[in-house]
């Protein structure tokens, strides 16, 4: 479905990513590994049309998607739930919910999507009134998760969904991403977490210093000696 | 009694109709390395900004080497003896490595403003000393060979070192760290509790650190808090913390328990 | 240790060029291209002032106009003869202490940037509490509480009529000798690390006092130290232009002053000097299109207006091709022409 | 002070508050979303008035076609200007925007000189407006209530676009996080381009009105308003639409009754509504109606 | 040496005062065109804009000086700017003539500054005598822009005036400028009940002041001085300005008993700009005009010489009337009253000069 081909960025000067090619076929959950400043975040950040200093490839259902604007790239079914969350601290949480759904006409679809949604987060069903900004940081995750679901997207690109939540909310991402992609959407997972990435994961990249340096289904990279002593700490 | 280099008493903390903290009373040994724990939105950040300055507590009392400092400045806090580290890296962006840490040595080795302009040897002297002074933490912590690049550019593992030199930097006795290792991996975990422990050691300090990461909380503290709403609901050493009911099932989750004890 | 005691060398032959040129130009420029190297040091003074303040204190300040005219009125009163005083305040008598009091030029300058001072941190103690534009805003608001008083105390400021006939002692070596003493404490205050502190509650105000930085002790000075050269640049100008009157303090004299501090680049000395120099030169230059040309059989009348147009159109360009100004918050210093120099001598 | 002249200064005071009320809301809006201050705005109000000048004189246009013509022509200038000028900068340093803004607004001043000439030109006003009405000893015009009137609708349109539609949605998302804003599917240069076209409309029609009741236009006409409705909007809380019409009217009235119960101290008039502003804003740093930001650690 | 005369002009064409100066710089056009050469040479004007700044007029007057190498500089309208230039003209020592500042400081105690017109305490003191003569007014009320010399300066002069007269100044308002609701000071004004309002005002406010004056049932007597005598005020503002009374030079194009240079100016002014012509343009026009009759009759065009023509200038006859220019170098000519009668600009009487001391 999405395929990214010899993908370079420059910050300024920087020469962050060096030639990355990942594939993500349609219904699979994809994960990118790596060191602190690998380039995960550069990488998903490109894809959603952040990144303007850019060479490479990016092709989605077989069309270049690679100088398109972050909006269009939307349009096309790509959400990118972005590092750190970026909540709107001043909108409500329904009024968040409905900014993901900001592109769509469909009314019928909204309502069938907030409800699952709500069904997904019951959390977020009992809040839709409280300021966005006002939210623990575990529920502000959920609402971030949530308002990607809401623009109907086929591509969710996650960065970190898991950093600064508590042990126990860890686990209820991971759940609910797995529930996310039982329910027909592929996704493109970045994590610091390896062990839990690589649980869930289809297939895996292993980033280090911009480039790839292994790749490779996820239950066989967990058992991959060189990413156990250097991602999983064991 | 005089063992507790910081205590909290009934230390309650609201925001408008919020209690972010309710009641927390607490003792910190000294010389130890402690934590404080609990789920997202517990109050644990807060705790922290109270204790320095940045919040005055609605109630209740701080005390520092038996001394009440609720409701003193953060700058004053600092002179006292307490450093921190933030939630989010807070570096002087613009500045270079060694002179985020030369800027922390103000506070020891203050140059006036009038001082600069007049060519004193003296005042030459206390600027040798406080580049010496910045240059020898950053060999402390091995950043010696970044003193001159830009704050913001280092890695992340090395930004979050750098933040540490820093609060070195104002001579603490306790230092405070605000989820140290968030958005690290196993790795670079790992050799963060290592430095810490060594840091302790070296500059004989107390060390109060907040983290989500079980392995550098169970691995290094000595003594853990855990507060979950803004209420203590447990407190102990780690073998005990994890197994205890309220936290699992608060905070830790079932799979972490049986992650650990299975 | 070779290079900074290199540079220290290379500093005091620039400053002895520097004054051989003025020199030479005290005898062979004309008047007007001496009376815009006086402009341009008495503007480099001002917009370092307001760039100590906003570039490196990080305190958005629209004042400046405001502490320019306590330091200009102070010089004015203490420089005009007693016979002018006399002669110009015809609507009410000046005050008594005013009236008789009389100081040397070099004292008034001095005592008109301290009664800035003094005012900047009258008004700073309750203001800068106040963050962002909105500290913006009630500096802007102290400035024009200035203009208007000044222009309803006739007994001491002679109102609307200003005062004129002030003596124009501010010649060039005043001028460049202020420069100079203003350059040099500047340039030391800003590398010691009292500068690095300065810069880092710019940077971020709360880590600043969690590394234990009185934040609000330090803007005070800042906040005093800026004004004081606001009010040191108002003396100036006001003996260099000989006549003042509070209309001169309108909030577009701040913004004046403000285009040079951003065109050069917040927290840069260097590029607050190079961007005064050039607005006020273009400034100066400019007067060529509103005049009459005639090209050949093709008669230009001149439209008057037009110089602010192109000025105005000039300012946004240079925004918008260098929008963190000419030196953003870097410094041009002889390590960094050298660099270069050095740098294309080996790839030879 | 007699009964018929505390009204007397009370309409004078109204009329005065809701005409910087009128221009404060186009301040506060662009500033709530780009956190710019726009400091061309004043003189987007001085096309607005010329426009209409133009139409009357000019193209002979009715009256009553004119004015919805210029608010249009000079919502397209706004727009113009946005492009131009700010939307380059979006992601430099705002002072750097804000710069930028002075510069339009010398640019767009000198510019009408050069093309208008600097000589205030007379405007035509429809008499039903300014037919002097006395009603128990108290003088005003018809235009005395319209404007009021007109502000207070112009508000709840406003708000209703802000806080009801979608595009209002966006801009509030906008405020907060532009590049998140993105990842929605906003189109952020179309919202601001929608922003900048209802401020400058706002500015075109307090421009008109300030025309009608000062009856002249000049080049500088929008520096003074422009200059005091943008401390209204601080003070009513800059970012808010409610807190730009309070602001406003605060500054009217403080002007107004300033020199009515003060009149020795008219000329002091200005100082104090700063001195005032100082402490308003002392008080409530961030102004009466806006937001507190707080900075969390 | 060369066969140019150069002749500076610094006025303000763009700014605050630009109405004024773009006036008066029509007239010195004209004047110029009329008289392009003197002792054989070709005449050259150079003019230049001073912006209504006090820091670009004293610029300007040194550029005229130093890069123009002018003989002589007029200018300016506004006494404010006037005085910024003249430092610098004194400095350098070269000539200079104001059109129209008519404040007393301008040329107070210098050397090279000379006037075209008659000063404010002339000009407020002829308003207060016509006022408290020919229209019996005992009571009177001031609104004055506090931030503007000219205002200050004039509304001073008139009170004095007034006041030593036996009239009474029943209320003494001020705003500031660029204010444009004067509603609040008009009310205040109006409660007082006077007479008579004297504003000393630019005519752009002026005018909107009159007009606010009649909207709140203000129906007393309106006085004002020479800045509101543009041929636009009454444009701006139509109804309320009738009757209005101001002060001026005493040139005006419907004046009555005009001399032949004046008739001859207006026929001349209007075929040019095809405009009516005001007192401003036949200042600028006078003040050319003077200059040239200076070079000439000092046989060259040397700044020191011309001063002393200028000096010595009596009883020369100009659009404006006879002047005579005293030892202060303040021209002593009369005062013009002219009123609004019927939308039209009516010259209604000449007030001489007191015993022309
Ligand atoms: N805006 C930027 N300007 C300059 N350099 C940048 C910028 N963003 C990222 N970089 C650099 O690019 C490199 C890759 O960064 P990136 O954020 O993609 O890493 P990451 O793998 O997501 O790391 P993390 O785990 O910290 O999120 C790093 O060296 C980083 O310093
Ligand atoms: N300045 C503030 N104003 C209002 N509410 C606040 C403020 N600071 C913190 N809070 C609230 O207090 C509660 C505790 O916040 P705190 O930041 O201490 O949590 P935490 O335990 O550090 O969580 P995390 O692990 O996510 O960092 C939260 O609900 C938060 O929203
Ligand atoms: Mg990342
Ligand atoms: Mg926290």
């Amino acid at each position: 479905m999405l395929t990214v081909k010899d993908l370079h960025v420059y910050y300024g000067g920087i020469h962050a990513i060096k030639g990355i090619s990942i594939e993500v076929p349609q219904g699979v959950i994809i994960t990118l590994i790596g060191a602190n400043g690998a380039g995960k975040s550069s990488t998903l950040r490109s894809i959603a049309g952040l990144v303007r200093q850019k060479n490479g490839i990016i092709s989605y259902n077989d069309e270049d998607i690679s100088r398109l604007s972050p909006e269009k790239i939307v349009e096309k079914g790509i959400v990118l739930v972005p590092e750190g969350r970026k909540i709107f601290p001043n909108l409500t949480v329904m009024e968040n919910l409905m900014l993901g759904a900001y592109l769509r006409k469909d009314e019928e679809g909204i309502k069938r999507d907030l409800e699952w949604v709500f069904e997904l987060f019951p959390r977020l069903k009992e809040r839709t009134w409280q300021k966005g900004g006002t939210l623990s940081g575990g529920e502000q995750q959920m609402l971030a998760l949530g308002r990607a679901l809401m623009g109907n997207p086929q591509l969710v690109m996650m960065d970190e969904p898991s950093l600064g939540l508590a042990p126990i909310l860890v686990k209820e991402v991971f759940d609910i991403i797995k529930e996310i992609n039982a329910q027909g959407k592929t996704i493109l997972l970045v994590e610091q977490n390896a062990f839990a990435a690589l649980n869930i994961a289809h297939y895996a990249y292993v980033l280090e210093v911009g480039q790839i340096v292994l790749q490779g289904p996820g239950e066989e990279l967990i058992k991959n000696p060189q990413v156990r002593e250097a991602y999983l700490g064991v | 009694m005089n063992d507790y280099i910081m205590r909290l008493e009934g230390m309650t903390m609201r925001f408008g109709g919020l209690t972010a903290v309710k009641d927390l009373s607490l003792n910190v040994p000294k010389d130890s390395i402690v934590g404080l724990i609990g789920p997202n939105g517990a109050g644990k950040t807060t705790v922290f900004n109270v204790i320095t300055g940045f919040y005055k507590p609605t109630s209740g009392k701080v005390f520092f080497k038996d001394r009440d400092i609720s409701g003193k400045q953060p700058h004053e806090v600092c002179s006292l003896g307490i450093a921190r580290t933030f939630q989010n890296i807070r570096l002087f962006g613009n500045e270079t490595v060694l002179q985020n840490v030369m800027i922390a040595c103000n506070v020891r080795l203050p140059i006036r403003w009038w001082e600069p302009p007049l060519l004193l040897p003296s005042v030459f002297k206390k600027e040798r000393t406080i580049k010496d002074k910045a240059m020898d933490l950053l060999c402390k912590v091995g950043l010696e060979d970044l003193a001159d690049e830009a704050a913001t550019s280092l890695p992340y593992g090395q930004q979050r070192r750098l933040e540490i030199a820093r609060a070195l930097a104002t001579d603490p006795e306790l230092l405070l760290l605000d989820e140290p290792a968030a958005g690290m991996n196993p790795r670079e975990t790992h050799a963060l509790m290592e430095f810490i422990k060594n840091i302790r050691d070296l500059f004989g300090l107390t060390i109060m650190l907040i983290e989500h990461d079980m392995r550098v909380v169970m691995g290094i503290c000595e003594h853990i808090w855990v507060l979950d709403y803004g209420v203590l609901i447990a407190e102990g050493p780690p073998s005990f913390i994890q197994s205890d009911k309220k936290v699992i099932e608060a905070y830790l989750g079932e799979e972490y328990a049986r992650y650990v004890n299975g | 240790m070779m290079s900074s005691r290199r540079n220290l060398i290379l500093n005091i032959l620039a400053v002895l060029c520097f004054g051989m040129f003025l020199w030479w130009a005290e005898g062979h420029l004309s008047g007007y291209q001496i009376q815009i190297m006086n402009l341009i040091a008495i503007n480099t003074i001002l917009a370092l002032g307001l760039n100590l303040i906003y570039g490196f204190g990080g305190m958005f300040s629209l004042g400046h106009a405001g502490f320019m005219a306590i330091g200009a009125y102070t010089c004015a009163l203490l420089i005009l003869p007693p016979l002018q005083k006399e002669m110009i305040f015809i609507l009410q008598p000046l005050r008594w202490p005013f009236s008789v009091l009389h100081a040397p030029f070099l004292v008034a300058v001095v005592l008109g940037g301290a009664m800035a001072a003094v005012f900047g941190i009258l008004v700073g103690i309750p203001i800068l509490r106040l963050g962002g534009d909105y500290l913006g805003i009630a500096t802007l608001g102290f400035a024009e509480i200035v203009r208007v008083v000044a222009n309803n105390i006739p007994s001491i400021t002679n109102g609307a009529l200003g005062l004129k006939g002030i003596p124009p002692y501010a010649n060039i070596w005043w001028n460049y000798g202020f420069l100079l003493v203003v350059l040099y404490s500047m340039v030391r205050v800003v590398n010691s690390n009292y500068g690095n502190v300065l810069k880092a509650i710019r940077d971020d105000e709360m880590a600043a006092k969690a590394m234990g930085i009185d934040v609000f002790r330090y803007k005070i000075q800042v906040f005093a130290m800026g004004t004081f050269l606001a009010g040191i640049g108002g003396a100036l100008q006001a003996s260099f232009i000989t006549t003042i009157d509070p209309r001169m303090y309108m909030f577009t004299m701040t913004f004046n002053v403000l285009m040079m501090v951003v065109a050069g680049g917040l927290g840069s000395i260097t590029g607050t000097c190079i961007a005064s120099a050039i607005i006020t030169i273009l400034l100066e230059w400019l007067r060529i299109v509103e005049s009459p040309m005639d090209f050949g059989p093709v008669h230009i009348p001149g439209i008057p207006g037009m110089r602010m147009v192109i000025f105005s159109l000039a300012l946004i360009f240079i925004i918008l091709f260098r929008r963190e100004g000419i030196m953003g918050m870097k410094e041009l210093t002889w390590d960094a022409i050298f660099g270069r120099m050095g740098r294309a001598g080996k790839d030879e | 002070m007699s009964y018929q002249m505390f009204i007397q200064h009370f309409l004078n005071a109204v009329t005065l508050g809701s005409l910087y009320a009128l221009i404060a809301i186009g301040y506060s809006m662009v500033y709530g979303i780009l956190r710019l201050i726009n400091f061309a705005h004043g003189e987007i109000f001085m096309l607005g008035a010329y426009f209409v000048f133009w139409g009357t004189t000019l193209l002979h246009l009715p009256w009553l076609v004119a004015v919805p013509t210029a608010i249009a022509v000079t919502a397209l200038c706004g727009v113009l200007v946005d492009r131009c000028a700010y939307r380059p900068l979006r992601d430099a340093p705002r002072i750097s925007a804000l710069i930028s803004a002075i510069g339009v607004s010398f640019f767009l001043q000198n510019f009408a000189i050069v093309v208008f000439s600097a000589i205030p030109r007379p405007v035509y006003r429809p008499g039903w407006l300014v037919t002097p009405i006395l009603i128990q000893g108290v003088h005003f015009l018809p235009l005395t209530l319209v404007v009021p009137f007109i502000s207070f609708v112009l508000m709840l349109v406003v708000l209703y676009i802000v806080y009801k539609t979608k595009p209002g949605l966006a801009m509030r998302a906008i405020s907060k996080d532009i590049e998140t804003s993105r990842l929605m599917g906003v189109s952020v240069d179309q919202i601001v381009a929608i922003t900048f076209m209802i401020g400058s409309a706002l500015a075109a029609a307090s421009g008109i009105m300030w025309s009608l009741r000062y009856p002249q236009v000049h080049p500088m006409m929008g520096m003074i308003p422009g200059f005091k409705a943008f401390i209204a909007a601080v003070v009513g809380g800059i970012g808010s639409i409610q807190g730009a019409v309070i602001g406003g009217m605060l500054l009217g009235f403080i002007e107004i009754m300033i020199v009515a119960f003060f009149p020795n101290l008219s000329g002091f008039k200005d100082a104090f509504a700063f001195v005032l502003l100082i402490f308003l804003l002392l008080l409530r740093p961030t102004g009466i109606m806006g937001e507190r930001l707080e900075e969390k650690v | 040496a060369e066969d140019v005369i150069k002749i500076g002009v610094y006025e303000p064409l763009t700014g605050q005062n630009a109405f004024g100066g773009q006036l008066t710089v029509e007239g010195i056009q004209l004047a110029h065109e009329q008289a392009p050469e003197v002792l054989g040479k070709k005449v050259e004007l150079v003019i230049v804009d001073n912006k209504s700044d006090k820091v670009e007029a004293a610029n300007a007057v040194k550029r005229l000086i130093e890069r123009d190498k002018v003989v002589a500089i007029i200018g300016s309208y506004g006494s404010s700017l006037s005085m910024a230039g003249g430092e610098v003209a004194e400095q350098y020592g070269i000539p200079c003539i104001t059109d129209s500042a008519t404040n007393p400081l301008v040329t107070q105690g210098k050397k090279y500054y000379f006037r075209m017109c008659f000063i404010d305490p002339f000009q407020g003191a002829a308003a207060a005598k016509y006022a408290y003569e020919q229209l019996g007014v005992r009571k009177a009320a001031i609104l004055k822009d506090v931030a503007q010399d000219y205002c200050v300066g004039l509304a001073a002069f008139f009170r004095r005036a007034f006041l030593d007269l036996g009239g009474e100044v029943v209320a003494d308002l001020n705003y500031q400028s660029g204010d444009q609701d004067f509603t609040a000071q008009l009310t205040e004004i109006i409660s007082k009940g006077p007479e008579l309002l004297y504003i000393p005002s630019y005519f752009a406010e002026g005018a909107i002041i009159m007009k606010q004056t009649r909207e709140l049932g203000g129906n007393f007597h309106i006085m004002g001085g020479d800045a509101m005598d543009n041929p636009d005020m009454i444009k701006i503002g139509g109804e309320a300005v009738e009757g209005f009374i101001y002060t001026t030079f005493p040139y005006a194009p419907e004046m009555p008993d005009m001399n032949p240079i004046a008739q001859e100016f207006t026929k001349a002014f209007r075929e040019k700009y095809k405009k009516e012509p005001n007192a401003n343009a036949a200042l600028g026009y006078d003040c050319y005009m003077l200059l040239i009759d200076c070079i000439q009759r000092a046989g060259k065009a040397d700044p020191d010489a011309i001063r002393d023509q200028l000096e010595k200038t009596k009883d020369w006859v100009g659009v404006t009337g006879s002047t005579t220019i005293d030892e202060n170098h303040n021209a002593i000519k009369a005062v013009g009253i002219k009123m609004v009668k019927d939308g039209q600009q009516v010259y209604v009487a000449t007030v001489q000069p007191e015993g022309s001391k």
